[in-house]
């Protein structure tokens, strides 16, 4: 099993949830993140005065996923995610070692 | 404000000692109703409007420490008021021209019956007390997200005695600037070049917030913000008009410039900031509107909606142009522009006081045996006057209050923010 | 509002033209005080009452370009309103019963002590320009999060010329369905209707938001919603009560009914949704208060407490079946609901007014020679006249101003927010 | 209050009965212009103010469910006091001295033209009517984050009738503590005494929330709480100066005295936390305010500025130390603190106000015949007959209530927060 | 070592916490997310109209841990967090490679 | 690849990233979240009760970088974070299967 931690601009995020569900995606966490990286932050103005705001409001997604399936969830992100514009983001793959369902106490596959 | 508006007009105001001095018996039901309202607008341009909108521009690490700030200032400047701040304003003479007695100090003898010009006169302090409290809650703005919580009670305190209340005599407890003609309305000196000259000398003794002006310290919270700015607004109309002490033509025409100039410096710095910057922002737009008022502050007794327009373009303009002179040339840590707002506009409100009053603008006209030009002559010297005794005394102060306990938090804790380090709880638990 | 009470009742009011001709020579200080306070009251509904109510109604995106179009609204149309709004809605008319004329702009001779019935000229300029500013203000719910900043300022200012100040002159100033009888205490017509098809056209111009109907766009603070709902109740005691532009009996019972409807209708869209849905909501209280404002508007001074228990219900329940219809319905995005709730809202309680100002149901009673069929008669046409200039003007001004500045801001923007987009803000730094 | 204060410093106030018998022909413009306002500012109190300050105190899954408790509290209030509340409180006595009658019901005879001292009745009414909304409001502290919604509507609707009313009546109507001489200016007695018990009796018989007191239950937002604190102290100057039911000294002094014992209970709960826990805290010194307000309430029409200055401080104390009584020695969840501050608060200031109100002290003097002691006798009566009275009725309502729909929700419930299981919606969506 | 995720309904955070402290874990970090899934989100009114929100708070806990003590962790969170409706949520264990306490500089099961 | 996440106390925040800036990291992702561990939380009034807050507030930075860089980056991180007091937080490393810049589809380091 692996685990699937996406960052995406957030007016993304809905299409990257449906893109996944379509890959047969049940569940996912979404957690608000601040982005750093190429991408500029705007300028805000305060009084008159210019302050480059640097960071970004992103969202991660992290999606426990079966091996098999990850490449199409991969697929499905990119997909929805991209917009072609710097700053649309990065997906992260770790291997899971364990999985379980509190609810039911399953693990693996089977929890996800 | 003060001195009446029918008499004014008459050409007796000036040289009048007022309110001590009662002239009628009993009071009207309708001006005291409208001084009555007056009063809880201006206590409400305190708490909560000034308190919102400076709360909402610090970081959310200090948002309680500057409502705390504005709330005390509030409760401890009512106690000295009661004490002896109004007799000091607006009791005989002790000094000559320079400062009231203590006859009054513990009200004494302001009864259910006193009255006052036209009103009760517990009406008058309780009115009057609503200006000694926004003042010096003003200043908060200049040393926000740094100070110490007991020193800024003592220097408020001091500040209030030895700054404000002598002020509030020289223009409107029958003073020396008063006696000169002075015309300073509802509070252009009074208020807003005192709060100004004590901020931008704070600001200098405490030096900058850690960071400024490398690290942007953005409003944690615009619509608080925008939220107080409006109360100011609708509180400011008894501020101005409430002023008139009266419910009459002098204050329905005090309503009307008030709001006239605070609309058009609004716009002014609106379009300022478009033109400059290529967007405008909501946090121009109210600020604009803060430097409307306090630029009309002074003249809103004596000019009418012509010099209303001229007045508010003035004043946004200016004090757009001051505050990114502070920031930018200076670099001056009046954290929250009390200065080139409220100091500035007051300034161009009292110099436009003279312009502006003349009858052909659609003033009132000039008192007998005066010209615009000493008029102006007469203002200039009230603004060097207070703005000289505002920075010497709010400097001495600060540094004798420095002298019983530190000014600034340290470091680490204004680091940490005010809320937890001085009171021990967060804004927000969302 | 603005026939006085009295001289209605007295069976005289319909065919004056007022305050043009100012009939007393002295203000009374009583009726000042109660309108400078109404002032206040009513400027204080649209900031930061109103603005407040929508800006928690939109995402967080967008919280500050709802607060920055309410504010500059609110600046832009008070300069119009000096510079000649006042003229043309009050003074003699330029075409007979149509719009009044230029005598008066610039507020040439509205000075301190012009009087206009029994208080000061100035202060009914300033009472009547915040029925201008948020009648504009109104329509933002319509094209909320979508509209281009500047467009909005041009659409609103030139709608206040073409819109609002020729039916104010018709139906306060005077003008035509003055004359007919027409009945509109507190702007049923002037203020709610206008603005409710304004804003029916602007949604229909517009187009939908990206995502409407189905992805759900969420208040983003019903704190502030409330806040804003609460003011709004408070400041509409200064709108209707203050309509009578004298503190009397006539003030006191328009404030009672406002009251009443307000109560009553919250209540009735409260058990509207409890009984639909299974359970009342914040959001859906607040909504039937504000139509139950909205309906009594026209109402509140000629009808008694037992008319406002009906006005109330029939305002609560047809704003809420209206809501619901145009959402589900029509799918129209008349984002923040003002066609159903201002709009329909406006004219029931136009309707009713006709109903329930008989005397038998407590109300003032009938003009003479007037019924209280000849009066819905009256009132119909009132409404659809109103109506369809309304529609027209408003459809041909969006349109024109989509030829200078696109209405719409980009799909990107959109997507966006306005607030970083327009004003480079964020309303939140947490 | 309501016992014209000029009358009552001439002697007459205590027997008679008022504003049943109206002695005058018309209303005074500027006391009804004040009147007016008082009660746009007393309804300001309930809506935002009071929902504000509750809220911003409760955690951030229930803020809505206070606001819509205290909503919808004001809507129900009105209806039931336009029904027949009124008419109980203040009309011919139904059982001598203690109750009204119906003979106003459904306000039968209240109409444009009645007047009722030196106002129009409709305005006496309105402005009795937002004390009616206020003090069951109070109550919601007591259960708040656990009490079902539909209970809370029955149980306040209930209780407005069985207890505020007949309270009203017995010491603003006419009844027998009036008869009496029993003082209670603007609301000691009628309104936090009745509202502090109802909230103990509440509190003890609703049982504790989950987790209560081990687990923190911290303010979600202060700023909202300090925000409808100052709002509060605002509005207050419509409760108690309105109370005067005129413009005149009374007025002026009920407002100073307000103030004052308002800013030294703040500050005396700042310096008691100080000194107890190292640190002041915001909400500390809000909490303080309300103190002070609720205890100087009964005595504001009745003492002078030094009076003042120790109703506040005891005010400020007597509160504090009941809060931690109450907390952490009874373990007593009344969730918001509405016994320990307007209970005690209010019974403080009942007791204080007989012996502030010699002249020695700057007071109005006791009536003919009447001694600083036999007052205070008489203050003592009132006090337990309010409190057992309000005791028993509200426990017999609460068990009844309860037979109908539980009291409270379930555990899960309440776990999951109020917000979405009874409104299904959620405060903030940032 | 290993890091363990789990996310659980946000009013099961203190029972959790007191489990894991009881399990002999001394430190955590805690994230409050969105969470999709097989539990339904709820209807939210909006002037009549109504709308399903899908998404569900939930928290993230997160604790490093040594490989003796995961078993445990894992039992005492989910006998914590259980409530046997479906939304209970899931735990997620991933091998850790290293792990530093800044304070300190010590590595390894020293630093948690 | 590795996945370096640090908790660390809010206002090193900005030290910190400058110091990864300097070390060559050009990206990186920043979390909110609520620390437990050995630093006491503070007592919070309330009305003169006193209630001890036992979260801290932290924030996590997440940081995908190659295997060469691992160690400066620790080295800064650890640097520009540490106060030496209780309470100055955690790194965790983690290994990344795979890493891909959604823009291009670029894959592995030069997906960073
Ligand atoms: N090395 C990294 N480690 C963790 N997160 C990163 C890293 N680099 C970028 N990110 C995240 O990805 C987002 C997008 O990266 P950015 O460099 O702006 O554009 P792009 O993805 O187009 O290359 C950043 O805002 C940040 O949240
Ligand atoms: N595949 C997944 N990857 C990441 N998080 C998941 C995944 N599936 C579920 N979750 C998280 O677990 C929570 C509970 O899952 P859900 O399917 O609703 O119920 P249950 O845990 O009872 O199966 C979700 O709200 C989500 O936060
Ligand atoms: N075992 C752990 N797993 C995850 N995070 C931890 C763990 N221990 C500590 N933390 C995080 O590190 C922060 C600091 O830890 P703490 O024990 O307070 O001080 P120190 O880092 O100095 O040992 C905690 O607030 C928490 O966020």
């Amino acid at each position: 099993m692996k685990l699937i931690s996406a960052v995406v601009k957030p007016f993304r995020l809905d299409d990257v949830r449906n893109a996944l569900a379509e890959a047969g995606v049940q569940g996912m966490t979404v957690t608000e993140v601040k982005g750093f990286g190429r991408q500029r932050g705007h300028t805000e103005l305060y009084r008159g005065a210019e302050y480059v705001v640097d960071f970004l409001p992103k969202v991660k997604i992290e999606v426990a996923i079966s091996d098999d399936l990850v490449e199409r969830a991969i697929e499905a992100i990119v997909d929805a995610a991209k917009t072609g514009k710097v700053g649309d983001g990065k997906i992260f793959v770790t291997s899971l070692d364990e999985v379980y369902r509190i609810r039911t106490g399953e693990t693996g596959d089977q929890a996800i | 404000m003060r001195i009446p508006s029918k008499l004014l007009r008459a050409g007796l105001g000036a040289a009048l000692l007022w309110p001590a001095a009662a002239f009628s018996q009993t009071a009207d039901t309708g001006d005291t109703a409208w001084v009555l309202t007056s009063t809880a607008l201006v206590l409400f341009m305190t708490l909560p409007g000034l308190a919102l909108f400076y709360a909402g521009l610090v970081r959310v690490r200090n948002v309680l420490s500057v409502l705390m700030q504005c709330f005390s200032i509030a409760c401890v400047m009512s106690v000295i008021w009661i004490v002896c701040g109004y007799s000091l304003a607006f009791s005989d003479p002790m000094v000559n021209g320079l400062l009231g007695g203590l006859s009054k100090s513990m009200l004494a003898g302001v009864g259910f019956d006193s009255v006052s010009g036209t009103i009760p006169e517990t009406v008058f302090v309780m009115f009057q007390m609503t200006f000694a409290i926004i003042t010096p809650a003003l200043i908060v703005g200049a040393f926000a997200e740094r100070m110490r919580f007991s020193a800024m009670l003592l220097f408020t305190s001091i500040w209030l005695l030895v700054v404000y209340v002598p002020t509030a005599h020289w223009i409107w407890g029958g003073g020396w600037l008063a006696e000169m003609g002075f015309r300073d309305f509802a509070g252009g000196a009074v208020v807003h070049v005192t709060a100004g000259v004590a901020a931008l000398v704070a600001a200098l003794v405490m030096g900058n917030r850690q960071g400024f002006p490398m690290t942007p310290m953005l409003p944690h919270n615009l619509t608080m913000t925008v939220t107080g700015a409006c109360m100011l607004w609708v509180g400011w109309f008894g501020f101005n008009a409430g002023s008139a002490v009266a419910a009459d033509g002098a204050a329905g025409m005090a309503m009307l410039v008030t709001h006239t100039s605070a609309a058009v410096a609004s716009l002014t710095w609106m379009v300022a900031e478009w033109i400059r910057y290529g967007k405008p922002s909501v946090l121009g737009i109210v600020t604009g509107m803060v430097a409307g008022l306090a630029t009309i502050t002074p003249a809103s007794g004596f000019v009418g909606p012509l010099g209303a327009l001229v007045i508010g373009f003035a004043g946004g303009l200016g004090c757009f142009l001051a505050t990114q002179f502070m920031k930018r040339k200076l670099g001056i840590d009046d954290s929250l522009d009390v200065f080139p707002v409220h100091g500035v506009g007051g300034m161009i409100g009292l110099l436009l006081t003279a312009v502006f009053s003349s009858v052909a603008s659609g003033g009132v006209g000039f008192d007998d045996g005066t010209t615009m030009a000493s008029l102006l002559g007469v203002q200039v010297v009230g603004i060097v006057a207070v703005f000289v005794w505002c920075a010497v005394a709010s400097f001495v102060i600060l540094k004798l209050v420095n002298l019983v306990v530190p000014l600034r938090v340290s470091e680490d804790d204004e680091t940490e923010g005010l809320d937890l380090v001085l009171h021990e709880e967060r804004g927000y638990t969302l």
